[in-house]
């Protein structure tokens, strides 16, 4: 179980996420929504120790994220993604993937492996061998994914790991998300993607400047006007 | 371990490793039958190797460059120097005590620096100044010296660190060359090596997969500086004499860096390479200005040793052996894109 | 009584001799700082600034700070092409590898100016600037009055020029990110050799400036690097205020302490302090982060 | 009506790695024109090699009538032809309102500095009220906008969006996509890359489809929409058993 | 007729890095002393063998003297080495001979050199304590004669080896004085860009009488901060270092003047001897610098040198070390013996070897003591600085 309690966030006099509570449980693909600075990639960082929040805490079955080191949250078993890549440049995309699968691994052998097997379940096979900087930008979010998922996470923060796909390369990845959902991962997931909110958001919340502004089913977020307005600029809704 | 050595060979070049290991066994065999001079020279171009593949484990594979490192070679150094006043006590004791120093010291270092995150230049800076301020009071100190240094005198037996020649000395840095390159070389390959590699390209990244950043670095910062203290007292035992103006300057900590940056930085062998390449250099020129003799020609000499490192990061951007293994990857990378393209067409 | 006119003496030099620090460790900032180009040869410029106004006194006996106007615009375009020719082939490597180059750098000019000008201490003793106003204790030396002002009006310009003008903005934008530099039109080739004339412009004024307070020899150079690392760390890259306030607290302290009569432990002290500053404040006591 | 934009036989890539096997396609005076692709196909190297980021190793480029193959980022900009690349390529420590003036940078764009300093505010009203903020520290979405906007205050003749969209709610996308057919009413000329195939094909004049760096497939965009394939390979349903 | 035999020596010296000040004059004197006996014919007792001098820089780096004095013994078979022109390292390079049985000839004067039990150690000049304590004596005796007794007394040195060395030992004579010891101001050589502080500071004190263990650059700037402050010594007493430089009177002009300095050796002392002024004025023409007291010492090494050579059994260097133990010269006894003449005690100093004072005058180095030597009557105290044009 993962819950944000009262979760504050406050930049000077910006309040990037405001007293926001959410929970969530590893048979859940979560999706959040909302408008660019909505303090969705903040709230993430707070859910993985990135952040300390201002006010509020976030749980992790008995743990207190919110007073752990972000490597200690790693290693707990919340791995994030980082919507601005931030991958080894200088390293292959396998060894990229290796650090990722030491967190568990006790072997070299072990963790190659299982880096290899990561590696083709985001289709990154044909470029593993390549530096991380000659990668595009599509190819650096699957690597973003590759390494977090190494790591064995309980629970997998996604932050728009299909921007710069065509909705075909998205439903591939949404296949590719399905398929670690079903072997018991939880999965938080922002995205802009309608298509593909509505596919995977078996639980969507919509945060607006901070706050929730509707929270259900895909569906129910999508109809709710305040959602509408806000996020889809159907402005006579 | 034995499945790690193999698969580096692959990922650094077997041929790279091959003759390093023929150089090493020709040197070892040859050594007894050289002009001591050449032994000499090895010896300082061996210790230069050692001590930059010692800073190369901060400073390379977790690319937090320290310029205080100095500082451990002095606490090696100067322990031998101190323990040499004391009746009857071996000097080789001078060793565990040193370390033990350094190392404390390197943590205590360590865990100020790295807790208030000094970074880049902030970190490089942070260290020389505790260097520079060790080498002040070391210069205001009685019971060490001041700046006329201390000797050590030649009390015989080995463990005193005391030989008829200085052959010893050679096989001595040379078995702890071997030995640390092959412990980078395992490091490299195990968790410890790829948390290192990982926080130096992206602190961030690193820890969002669960890598300990400040203590990997702590961990590394206190190996490093524990070898390098080694360093110090072997070298010790080597010149019998120990002065600030050299064994606590940024001078010896610049053979480290220039070292490790020349032959590649964040490699197991290029440090090696580099320390050596610097001592043959350096031995080159002053050659060469001797074969006229003069003080202008020997500020030339000087001055092309300035321009080899130019010239040198032109040519190997990353050092001789990271840029080496660079094209490889490279090149592998490019076959690799070539064989999908024709794939696909 | 006596401390306390210690004292005075201690921090009125300080002041004056701090300015000259800031002014020292300008060019450097100016290029580590804004431009993020590794620039440890700024003390063999200075060194060699030091020696050019040295070389013009000597021959034509004017006074050297009229000589700045001829050397500075001859520092910026030596510095522009050196930039452009040799140390923007640097950048593309990782940054130890520029640390290296530019030390390479340094070893190579400071060993360049020994083969010309020899080991030898030289002075330059400007006609008419000997003297000094002394009042009570404390005295002002004319040469080292003439450094702090040239230094202040230095830097207010280079803190101007870089809030305050678009030069300042492409320079930031150059080197925080070169590609969006280009693709927003700029030449960033252009504008870091800019940047990197502008810095071997005030290493010929400060060399300028010093040449006239101390004597020339080649050992300076490596010194001076490391005096312009520590002012311009100290306070704060990129910020021209920051070196004044760095130099002035490196200034004082050492005068303050010399005149205490610890001397021998000056540099200790100060370095001591920077380190504890570098604990509170890791990016340096005024931060660069404009407007 | 002359060609604006030119390409002919466009080879480029990295080192010893082509991406680009003689590219060709143009674009005229006061179209939109697209090009879409799958992942990796060349249009980043395009754009890149367009204006100037990458040295194109054969082939030419024309633009506006002069040969500007393997002319500098800046020598093209001057000449009016801007590039908002993909990875936003922002200045981490600078103000946004400074990276927008940054932007800013040749005599015509400098005439029209207040006016398109209006235009990006209106677009993306978001930044003017973070007009102080450091752009490092901005959303993701917000930095999209910052350099879209930069874009837009080099005041260009011919504008190249490389994924604008990317980031973007969806509120934001709608308004950027409305903001470039204004801006092509007035005068300018758009090529853009986007992912967002269905609704890109909706405001564009024609397209490309670059597969392994050559034109595959081009037309009027109600040609591409239109085409089985077009559809099968871009906006397909996803997963593979409703594509085949 | 057979070649004349060949006697390689070395000479180990920093031509470059910090003591560069040092190691050129050595070299170059060295140099012409050595082209001088070839041409006039080489070592006799040898069949006219020829000396071939091999010069190189050990950068100011100890352990680089280490291994060049390996590389000049074991390569070039040198039967001696000079050098090494900075006392660390000599420290280092004269362990290397010693182990290998050749001897050493040294300019070097830090104390501690001698106390190491070497057999193949031998220095030219007297100590640097004996040198500093010659100065005291001075001051002492110029106290006596015009009666006023220093206020306050104050030493000055940088950090180098010498300077400390000379500095400690005229700290301890100055004790033995009795007069008002006020403090010793060290600090970093070459480093401190401004002298004026501390100068204020002993100015304010009190201070009339300083002994000094400066290297040029920082001499020449102490004095000028003398000048800035219109700050009036009794005396500035140097041990070695700055004043006898040709460099310091160069940099200070007119300024200089006054000072007073111990050395071994002014170019006042070759006048007297003409086979002694000819080399003084062949390094004159050669080098266009005056010969100096270090260029003197080296000098006189290879006075020492030569004379061994001719007397030595064969061409070995354990046959040169044994003449070398034997040396007894005096000032002049070969063109090359410039200074006090040269006897070893079992320690390898120069039991010969005294410092004698003398003052710049005019820009000249006069010998103002001992009274047995002096040529001119020393100022003493020093003209204020508002008397002087
Ligand atoms: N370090 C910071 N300092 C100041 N403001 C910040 C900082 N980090 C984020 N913000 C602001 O907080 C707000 C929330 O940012 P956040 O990145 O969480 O948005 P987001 O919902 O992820 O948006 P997007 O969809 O564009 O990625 C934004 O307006 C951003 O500018
Ligand atoms: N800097 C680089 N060095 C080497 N190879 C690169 C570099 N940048 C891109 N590549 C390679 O070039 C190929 C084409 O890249 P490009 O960025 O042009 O694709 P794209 O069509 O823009 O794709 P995307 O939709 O993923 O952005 C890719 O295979 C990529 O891996
Ligand atoms: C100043 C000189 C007399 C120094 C001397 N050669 C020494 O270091 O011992
Ligand atoms: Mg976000
Ligand atoms: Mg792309």
């Amino acid at each position: 179980m993962l819950r944000a309690e009262n979760v504050s966030v406050r930049f000077g006099g910006l309040r990037a996420v405001d007293d926001l509570s959410f929970q969530t449980q590893t048979d859940q693909i979560l999706c959040i929504i909302g408008p660019n600075g909505a303090g969705k990639t903040t709230l993430f960082s707070v859910l993985s120790g990135f952040l300390k929040p201002t006010e509020g805490r976030v749980r992790f079955n008995d743990l207190d994220v919110s007073a752990m080191r972000a490597d200690r949250v790693a290693l707990a078993g919340i791995a994030r993604t980082f919507q601005i890549v931030k991958p080894f440049r200088d390293m292959t995309v396998l060894d990229n993937v290796m650090v990722g699968a030491y967190a568990h691994a006790t072997s070299y052998k072990e963790a190659r492996a299982h880096a290899l097997s990561i590696i083709d379940e985001v289709d990154l096979h044909r470029k593993r061998d390549f530096l991380a900087s000659y990668l595009t930008l599509p190819d650096l979010k699957r690597l973003e994914v590759a390494r977090a998922l190494a790591t064995r996470p309980t629970y997998l923060l996604l932050d728009e790991v299909m921007a710069g796909l065509n909705l075909r390369e998205q439903h591939e990845v949404a296949d590719m998300i399905e398929k670690v959902h079903q072997r018991g991962v939880g999965v938080l997931l922002v995205e802009h993607s309608l298509a593909i909110v509505q596919r995977l958001g078996q639980h969507v919340l919509c945060m607006d400047s901070g706050r929730l502004i509707a929270e259900g089913t895909a569906a129910d977020v999508i109809q709710c006007e305040a959602v509408q307005v806000a996020y889809m600029g159907i402005v006579n809704a | 371990m034995f499945s790690k050595l193999t698969d580096s060979f692959r990922q650094q070049g077997a041929a790279l490793w091959l003759s390093a290991a023929v150089v090493v066994i020709v040197a070892a065999v040859a050594a007894p039958w050289i002009n001591p001079y050449y032994t000499r020279v090895m010896i300082m171009g061996l210790m230069c190797g050692y001590l930059a593949a010692s800073w190369n484990l901060i400073g390379g594979y977790a690319g937090q460059m320290s310029l205080g490192h100095a500082l451990f070679f002095a606490i090696g150094s100067y322990s031998v120097a101190l323990l040499a006043r004391l009746p009857d006590v071996p000097l080789i004791a001078a060793l565990p005590l040193a370390v033990l120093v350094s190392v404390i010291l390197a943590w205590i270092i360590a865990a100020i620096c790295f807790r208030y995150a000094l970074r880049g230049i902030y970190f490089a800076v942070g260290t020389l100044l505790l260097a520079e301020i060790a080498r002040i009071l070391v210069i205001n100190s009685d019971t060490l010296g001041r700046s006329q240094g201390l000797q050590i005198p030649n009390t015989p037996g080995m463990q005193n660190l005391s030989f008829s020649s200085n052959l010893p000395f050679f096989y001595i840095f040379l078995a702890m060359s071997v030995a640390l390159a092959l412990a980078s070389l395992a490091v490299e390959r195990s968790k410890l090596g790829y948390d290192l590699v990982a926080l130096r390209e992206q602190e961030e990244g690193a820890a969002a997969l669960g890598v300990d950043v400040s203590g990997i670095k702590r961990f590394a910062f206190v190996i490093s500086a524990g070898l390098t203290c080694i360093g110090g007292v072997v070298y010790a035992g080597l010149v019998r004499y120990v002065e600030p103006g050299y064994d606590l300057s940024l001078s010896i900590t610049l053979i480290m860096v220039m070292g490790a940056v020349l032959g590649g930085r964040g490699t197991a062998l290029g440090p090696f390479l580099g320390g050596i390449v610097v001592v043959l250099i350096q031995e080159a020129l002053i050659l060469l200005g001797s074969t006229v003799g003069t003080t202008s020609v020997s500020a030339l000499a000087q001055m092309i040793y300035g321009l080899f490192f130019v010239v040198i990061l032109l040519v190997f951007p990353r050092g001789i052996v990271g840029q080496v293994l660079y094209r490889r990857i490279n090149r592998k990378a490019t076959q690799l894109s070539v064989r999908t393209i024709q794939k696909a067409s | 009584m006596m401390l306390l006119t210690l004292l005075m003496v201690g921090v009125t030099s300080g002041i004056l001799g701090g300015l000259t620090l800031a002014l020292l460790s300008a060019g450097f900032n100016l290029s580590l700082g804004v431009s993020r180009v590794v620039n440890f040869q700024h003390g063999a410029v200075v060194l060699w600034s030091m020696y050019a106004a040295y070389t013009l006194w000597d021959a034509t006996g004017i006074n050297p700070y009229l000589g700045i106007f001829l050397l500075a615009p001859v520092a910026f375009v030596i510095g522009y092409f050196l930039h452009r020719w040799l140390i923007v082939r640097s950048l593309e490597t990782p940054e130890d590898s520029q640390i290296l180059f530019s030390i390479g750098l340094l070893i190579a000019l400071q060993y360049l100016a020994q083969f010309f000008f020899s080991a030898d201490a030289r002075s330059l003793v400007p006609e008419g600037m000997q003297q000094s106003i002394i009042m009570g204790p404390l005295f002002l030396q004319y040469t080292q009055i003439a450094a702090a002002a040239v230094s202040l009006l230095v830097l207010v310009l280079l803190h101007l020029m870089l809030t305050r003008t678009d030069l300042g903005r492409k320079l930031h934008a150059c080197a925080q990110n070169p590609t969006g530099a280009r693709v927003s039109g700029l030449n960033v080739e252009h504008l870091s050799a800019v940047a990197l004339g502008i810095a071997a412009a005030c290493a010929a004024v400060s060399g300028t400036a010093l040449a006239t307070i101390a004597p020339i020899f080649p050992e300076r150079a490596f010194e001076y690097s490391i005096v312009a690392v520590v002012v311009s760390v100290l306070g704060g890259l990129g910020s021209m205020s920051g070196s004044i306030l760095g130099g002035l607290i490196v200034g004082i302290i050492i005068a303050v302490s010399q005149v205490m009569g610890h001397g021998d432990l000056a540099l200790a002290i100060v370095y001591a302090l920077v380190f504890l500053i570098f604990l509170v404040r890791p990016t340096g006591l005024i931060s660069a982060i404009r407007r | 009506m002359p060609s604006l934009l030119e390409v002919n036989g466009l080879h480029a890539g990295y080192g010893l790695f082509s991406v680009l096997h003689g590219l060709a396609f143009d674009v005229k005076e006061r179209e939109i024109v697209a090009l879409v692709g799958s992942n990796g196909a060349g249009k980043t190297t395009t754009m890149r090699a367009i204006s100037g980021l990458i040295q194109s190793t054969g082939g030419s480029i024309h633009f506006n009538g002069e040969e500007t193959t393997n002319l500098t980022p800046s020598q093209m900009v001057a000449r009016g032809l801007v590039c908002v690349p993909e990875g936003r390529q922002l200045f981490p420590e600078m103000t946004v309102r400074d990276t927008l003036l940054v932007g800013v940078s040749t005599p015509r764009a400098r005439d029209r500095r207040d006016q398109s300093l209006k235009t990006v505010y209106k677009l993306f009203p978001k930044l003017n009220e973070r007009s102080g903020q450091l752009c490092g520290t901005l959303s993701g979405g917000e930095q999209q906008m910052v350099a879209i906007g930069r874009g837009l205050m080099s005041a260009p003749q011919l504008l190249l969006l490389d994924e604008p969209s990317l980031g973007l709610a969806p509120t934001i996308v709608k308004q950027l996509f409305q903001a470039i057919t204004d801006i092509r009413d007035q005068g300018v000329t758009v090529l853009i890359v986007e992912q967002n195939v269905r609704s890109v094909l909706s405001f564009v004049d024609r397209a490309y489809v670059i597969e392994n760096g050559s034109v595959e497939l081009s037309g009027s965009a109600e040609e591409l929409i239109n085409n089985p394939d077009v559809v099968n390979a871009y906006f397909g349903i996803g997963s593979k058993e409703s594509v085949s | 007729r057979a070649q004349p035999k060949r006697i390689p020596i070395g000479v180990v010296v920093g031509l470059t890095g910090r003591a560069g000040p040092w190691g050129a004059p050595v070299n170059n004197a060295v140099r012409l002393a050595v082209e001088q006996i070839n041409a006039s014919g080489g070592i006799k007792s040898k069949g006219g063998a020829q000396i071939d001098l091999i010069s190189v820089d050990h950068q100011s780096n100890p352990q680089m003297a280490g291994t060049q004095t390996e590389r000049v013994i074991q390569v070039n078979n040198v039967l001696a080495v000079i050098g090494n022109a900075t006392s660390g390292a000599t420290m280092v390079g004269s362990a290397v001979s010693e182990k290998a049985g050749v001897p050493m000839i040294s300019t070097d004067l830090g104390d501690s050199l001698t106390n190491r039990g070497m057999k193949y150690f031998f220095r030219i000049g007297a100590r640097a304590s004996h040198l500093a304590a010659t100065g005291v004596d001075f001051a002492e005796q110029m106290v006596k004669v015009t009666g006023t007794v220093p206020r306050k007394v104050a030493t000055m040195a940088d950090d180098s080896t010498f300077s400390q060395d000379a500095i400690q030992g005229a700290i301890s004579r100055v004790r033995q004085t009795g007069w008002n010891f006020q403090e010793n101001v060290s600090f970093p050589a070459g480093k401190v860009s401004d002298f004026l502080p501390i100068l204020q500071r002993l100015k304010l004190s009190g201070v009339d009488l300083i002994f000094h263990a400066l290297f040029a650059p920082d001499g020449i700037q102490v004095m000028r901060g003398m000048k800035a402050l219109n700050y009036d010594l009794m005396a500035s007493v140097h041990i070695a270092g700055a004043p006898y430089t040709p460099e310091y009177v160069e940099n200070l002009k007119a300024d200089a003047d006054f000072v007073t300095d111990v050395v071994g050796f002014v170019p006042e002392l070759t006048g007297k001897n003409p086979l002694l002024a000819n080399y003084a004025d062949a390094y004159k023409a050669k080098y266009r610098r005056d010969l100096d007291d270090q260029a003197s010492l080296a000098v006189t090494c290879v006075g020492a040198l030569y004379d061994a050579l001719e007397r030595a059994t064969d061409l070995s260097s354990g046959a040169l070390a044994e003449a070398l133990r034997t040396t007894d010269l005096e000032l002049g006894s070969n063109p090359y013996v410039l200074r006090d003449g040269i006897k070893f005690d079992e320690k390898g100093d120069n039991i010969k070897a005294k410092g004698l004072v003398m003052q710049l005058r005019k820009g000249q180095q006069r010998i103002v003591y001992p009274s047995e030597m002096a040529t001119i009557e020393a100022v003493w105290p020093m003209p204020a600085w508002s008397k002087r044009t």
